[in-house]
């Protein structure tokens, strides 16, 4: 007996019925990261990777070195991106409880994630996403009723039925297909920006996954084949604090931030405030740059909330406080950036309410003229094309299957 | 004799597990404060500790490979998978460690660990929440690969399995957590209070693995499956009046031939089913067998009834799913004879 | 015609599908520089340079993600898995993502790459250098399988997998690298320049996928083999003197079922062969497909030969190699119909 | 296209034909590093990953804080460890070409990575060697015998002939099976370390691995899981600069020291001389300590050189200078031992001389035994037992295959 060991078990801060508690969480104000030139060496990031690069402060003030100076109408939309995201996720998650849906998985609260990178990148950059980035094809203006579409298994599902909703894919739009594997992504997205230096193209890939999945291998692989080939490419953690139940401490978040496994594969780590548009844009453009010009990857940590359950099946209540998000000291992005308008001029409470209202309506008459489509429970959908795009021609093997479930459906 | 559905089952053979044995541990993701996003470990952290029942992160071989260096170092854990889909992760691990160990180290270390898989689909979640890779793991030499469809051998073959001194993995076919299915998804669910095999001794007991039971009885035609076709299949055999004799395999490694074997070269007649798509699925093992233990009793070819080749697809779930009538029609052609 | 042992005409392939299309790249361990540990990408680097031959770290799972995501911008990448025993870790990306892209994307995106796997035993590797897991992909719905027995046949088939536009797992079988083998290991080692196999074409031509081939015609049963063993059975028959049908399968996914079901229904007796391990192998899916298409002409049960079900033991290689002796015994058996 | 872009390819130094320049290789000068106390804080290791720790110098004096100041006695078996090591490598690499064995790994030049180790550690500690830890079981007074019966897959062969050479196990001395996979071991380790925490045991566990194989999965996990629980584990990366053909440039070594994951993820990386047995005990040592204190994993990389072929079956004249491992600044593990010995007056050359003399002779003689219970081609095994430990018993189905072989073979 050794009475020193006994195995060392992380505890979120609070569970279900205490007050929450974020006292863990290293903050840092806004302004006050310095910002290296993008070519700047590993050594002159390091600290990066443990502050937090913050731009909007409490009061909505740009402050310091990583305001990205974007003009009004930029932000203007950035904050219709956020709120058409938040919208739809609320729309198609009410649709679940009604079963027109049979899953959704809302990014509430963490939507600057998504659509501030979004707008710091070009079109030509491909995107590898998780199941929390639908904020991604908003802001690279994607029609909401494609998504709406593909959670609705309708006859206008890009993916023809065949994925659960969210799995969304964007060929045109340089958005990749979503897997219900965690962080498959990221090494694939390395793979990509490879491909791109190798043909000497300019476009870049940038990957994102949640802080619990960097525990899987993927995280490994692609931090490796990135820094070995020095890819140009943007690897993001989503810290949102919570993997379903457990807390990001069992993500090894405990002892060290999610950015600090950059600089150990010589790759420069910046934690960010997640729930800051400007900082969020910032450092994307800071590690856009410094991959276009050959300085190879950038891990960015972003450090958000989810607000909501983990998806419509799960009951967050049961694992920690009912009222944690309201307790979150980075806010909610969405009211972050209305405030920073609001401090510069160019916003007011009266034009954030008639924006919600205007996207709250646009997003129910998407929503009618998607249900038009149909719905999971009553799919227009063939399932004969079940057996197409297992192969890129059907093999005699499935043509004999296709033709058996035809006789046999009469 | 208490009544559980095979999460209770299963809940009570790991609980009675842990109570007996102070090395048996349970990991896995969400499986500890959260009780597992099936409820499987529910109350088993609050009872036996964090030091016993444990959260890990999300990585499925770093699950099995810390379950390996526990059992080397004398516990008994069982690990949780949270879903079939997501085993792959760990397949390195599981194939070329937990079940070579003994053999390379000619028996002086072992890995005695559970593998706990919830598999299968029915539950609309698509081609990541719906897979059934027993065949991936049948043709790997050193694991016992076990899949109950009931709660009374769910909590028999559990209790088996952690005892078991080689590696188990064990397939929990999730379509059957809460009731027995019959294919109609549209019907009101039936629970498993409502089924014989909902009775569960609340004690210690095991369903020893290797053996297949004979479901029903029958002389015209032996159906042999596992999982959760068996119920399908008996909905099938009730509704034509054919009078199949039913095998539930239960036990796919070691397998136990001669219960098929027996039953095929009396009926003369046979089908395989089960879930996981067709091509080089377990049934083809199973048919192979048969025909060869069989061959001259068999009075027609022997069918398969499988997943279509193709990934299990959200919407057509439905077609989907190898369903009452195409286990009917199947049943159709070997009584034909055709 | 030029005369190529299987190094050789793989090296050609690669060499002219990099002449063809710029898109063409290797990647993998040891393959760069020094050409690979079997020297299959020799001289490449040196032809192409390091962007399109390209040494990676030791991760299997990241080479296969890296080129997944190489082929998603345009290239079309052959990876070398060093070892078919060392692919497990990349197993995860084969399985969920490589061949699941094209169907979950509903054709949108999709992984155009070539996994080039040198595998089987015979060359005193123990059990992590003799495996033959190709049961473990052909039950994966969305990848195909090929496994070539010669160099003629390794060179087309190379080249129609890099030219598909499907991913393809390309089984090398290792031992028939400089020569055909009959499985006799103490007798002096034959070269494919003795072999008519060993004649291939300087040029590019491809051998289709889908297809398999009858190496002997013949009337009184047929063996049904793939890999190192073709040439194990070819002489098996040749001592025997029995007029046996030989087929070398080549195309494992997809199957050419109706040159075995032909075969089949004309013999009456059928063998499959393969030096995998048994239980659940893909041998058990060729008998399958077999009974079920053939059944009225069968008049012996099929026999499978195949790898006991035990890693591949380092000093009894040749007890555990299915060679001529089990493959004799199996011939009597099903010519006396037993 | 965009010229700043190109696939970056780390290059070796040097390529055969070319001189050996190991100018890439950060030094630092024998007792320069500072020793932080084993209960010291992550901030405070944080230059130990990336600066390099040694005792003993050119000279052979042994300088600085990390001297662990072993009894001469001590030394001396050290020493002959590390010579019987070499000569049985020597032996049966030889034999290999003779036939009687059909593969063989060596570990010269880094066989202080083990010794040195090994002897820091306590009896009840779990060693999770790789291929190249001979050294572990020489250090912990197994009989070379052992060794050598394995290699022939004789009648006194612990793993029964089914397994290659090098595979070895050890039950009763607490090493654990040698994987043919890369790096599986390492995860293993934290697990069974875990273990020992959870039962409160004072035993540790410490792995072994090479730098190219910390590309794989299993490092990442090791890190992760030892993070996460504190294991009390010691995970070492041998860095001998090769992975067969790939320098370790390609592992991920170019940009960042291996040591430099560890703080990554909150555990301190020491990154120390690989042929400085000195520096190798008091390394091991001090993350003994600190792992029995509760202070959780340290990961340690040693700067080593392979100066063989990888295996029997490699030929590195292939792909790397021949006089490569002379040029090497850290020189060989033994002759730095001897000349410290030397340097403190325990030791002459004369009695060098004899003592490998006498080990050669004793292991020739051990060798002589070993051939005389069988060699590879005449193994008196009986291949029946090929059936056995697949499962602790045998299964009907595996029943049934012995009898058709039994019946086979007549
Ligand atoms: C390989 C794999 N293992 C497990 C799961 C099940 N799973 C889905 S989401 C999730 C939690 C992921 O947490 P995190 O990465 O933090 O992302 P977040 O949901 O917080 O955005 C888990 C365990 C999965 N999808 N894939
Ligand atoms: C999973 C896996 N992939 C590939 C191999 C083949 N292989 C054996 S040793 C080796 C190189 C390992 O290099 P390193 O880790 O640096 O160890 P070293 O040989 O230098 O001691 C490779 C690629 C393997 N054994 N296992
Ligand atoms: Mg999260
Ligand atoms: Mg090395």
């Amino acid at each position: 007996m050794n009475a020193n060991l006994s195995l060392h078990v992380p505890q979120p801060p609070a569970r279900p019925g205490e007050p929450a508690d974020f006292s863990y969480l290293k903050l840092a104000p806004a302004g006050a990261a310095p910002r290296p030139l993008p070519t700047a060496s590993i050594g002159e990031t390091i600290d990066l990777a443990v502050s937090l690069i913050r731009v909007i402060d409490d009061e909505g003030q740009a402050l310091g070195a990583w305001d990205p100076h974007l003009e009004t109408v930029q932000l203007h939309k950035a904050l219709r991106y956020m709120l058409v995201t938040r919208a739809m996720d609320d729309r198609v998650r009410r649709a679940q409880r009604g079963g027109q849906v049979s899953f959704y998985m809302q990014s509430m609260g963490e939507e600057a994630v998504s659509v501030a990178a979004a707008m710091a990148l070009r079109p030509g950059d491909m995107l590898f996403p998780t199941y929390r980035n639908q904020g991604l094809h908003i802001a690279r203006d994607r029609n909401p009723i494609d998504l709406m579409c593909q959670c609705l298994s309708n006859s206008h599902d890009m993916c023809k039925g065949r994925q659960m909703p969210v799995m969304y894919h964007w060929r045109e739009g340089n958005i990749f297909s979503i897997s219900g594997n965690l962080a498959t992504q990221l090494p694939q997205a390395v793979g990509w920006a490879m491909a791109s230096a190798i043909k000497r193209e300019p476009h870049i890939a940038c990957a994102w996954t949640g802080e619990g999945s960097t525990a899987e291998a993927d995280f490994h692989h692609a931090l490796t084949f990135a820094s070995v080939y020095r890819a140009p490419v943007i690897l993001n953690v989503v810290n949102n604090q919570w993997a379903i139940s457990t807390f990001q401490g069992v993500a090894g978040g405990e002892h060290q931030t999610f950015a600090a496994r950059g600089p150990g594969f010589g790759i420069p780590g910046l934690r960010v405030d997640g729930n800051d548009v400007l900082a969020v844009y910032a450092v994307t453009q800071w590690a856009a740059e410094r991959a276009r010009g050959g300085g190879g990857p950038t891990l960015i940590e972003l450090v958000t909330y989810r607000a909501g359950p983990h998806s419509t099946s799960d009951d967050p209540s049961r694992y920690r406080p009912k009222d944690e998000w309201r307790a979150f000291p980075l806010g909610d992005p969405i009211v972050r950036l209305k405030n920073h308008l609001i401090w510069s001029g160019a916003w007011s409470a009266e034009r954030h309410e008639a924006l919600v209202k205007e996207i709250d309506n646009q997003i129910a008459e998407t929503w009618k003229l998607a249900v038009s489509y149909g719905t999971l429970p009553e799919s227009p959908l063939d399932p004969l094309t079940m057996f197409d795009d297992v192969f890129k021609e059907r093999t005699p093997h499935l043509e004999r299957q296709r033709e058996q479930f035809m006789k046999l459906k009469g | 004799m208490p009544r559980m559905n095979m999460i209770q089952a299963l809940n009570s053979a790991m609980d009675i597990a842990m109570q007996r044995d102070e090395g048996v541990i349970i990991l896995g993701q969400d499986v500890g404060y959260f009780g597992g996003v099936f409820r499987c470990t529910d109350g088993l952290q609050k009872k036996y500790g964090e030091q016993r029942v444990i959260d890990t992160p999300i990585a499925e071989g770093g699950i099995i490979a810390a379950a390996i260096g526990m059992s080397v170092n004398g516990l008994r854990p069982v690990a949780e998978i949270q879903f079939a889909d997501y085993i792959y992760p760990a397949y390195d691990q599981i194939v070329s460690e937990l079940a070579r160990l003994r053999y390379r180290s000619a028996g002086e270390f072992s890995a005695p660990i559970t593998v706990r898989v919830p598999s299968g689909g029915g539950i609309r979640g698509g081609q990541t929440h719906s897979q059934s890779p027993e065949a991936l793991f049948a043709h790997v030499c050193g694991v016992k690969v076990v899949m109950p469809s009931n709660p009374y051998d769910a909590k028999g073959l559990l209790t088996a399995a952690i005892e078991d001194d080689d590696p188990v993995i064990f397939f929990e076919p999730k379509r059957l957590y809460n009731g027995p299915f019959d294919a109609d998804p549209d019907k009101p669910a039936v629970a498993w209070t409502a089924h014989s095999k909902g009775e569960v001794p609340a004690g210690h007991y095991t369903v020893p693995m290797g053996k297949a039971e004979i479901v029903r009885a029958g002389s015209a035609v032996t159906i042999i499956t596992y999982g959760t076709l068996v119920h399908v299949v008996q909905a099938v055999v009730e509704s034509t009046g054919i009078d199949a004799e039913i095998i539930d395999v239960r036990s796919i490694v070691p397998l136990d031939v001669e219960t098929l074997a027996t039953s095929v070269c009396k009926t003369g007649r046979c089908i395989v089913a089960h879930e996981a798509t067709e091509f080089a699925g377990f049934g083809a093992e199973l048919v192979a067998t048969v025909q060869r233990e069989c061959f001259w009793q068999l009075e027609a070819p022997i069918e398969r009834v499988a997943g279509w080749d193709t990934p299990y697809p959200h919407a057509f779930e439905w077609e989907y799913f190898p369903g009452r009538k195409r286990i009917a029609a199947a049943l159709e052609q070997v009584m034909a004879g055709t």
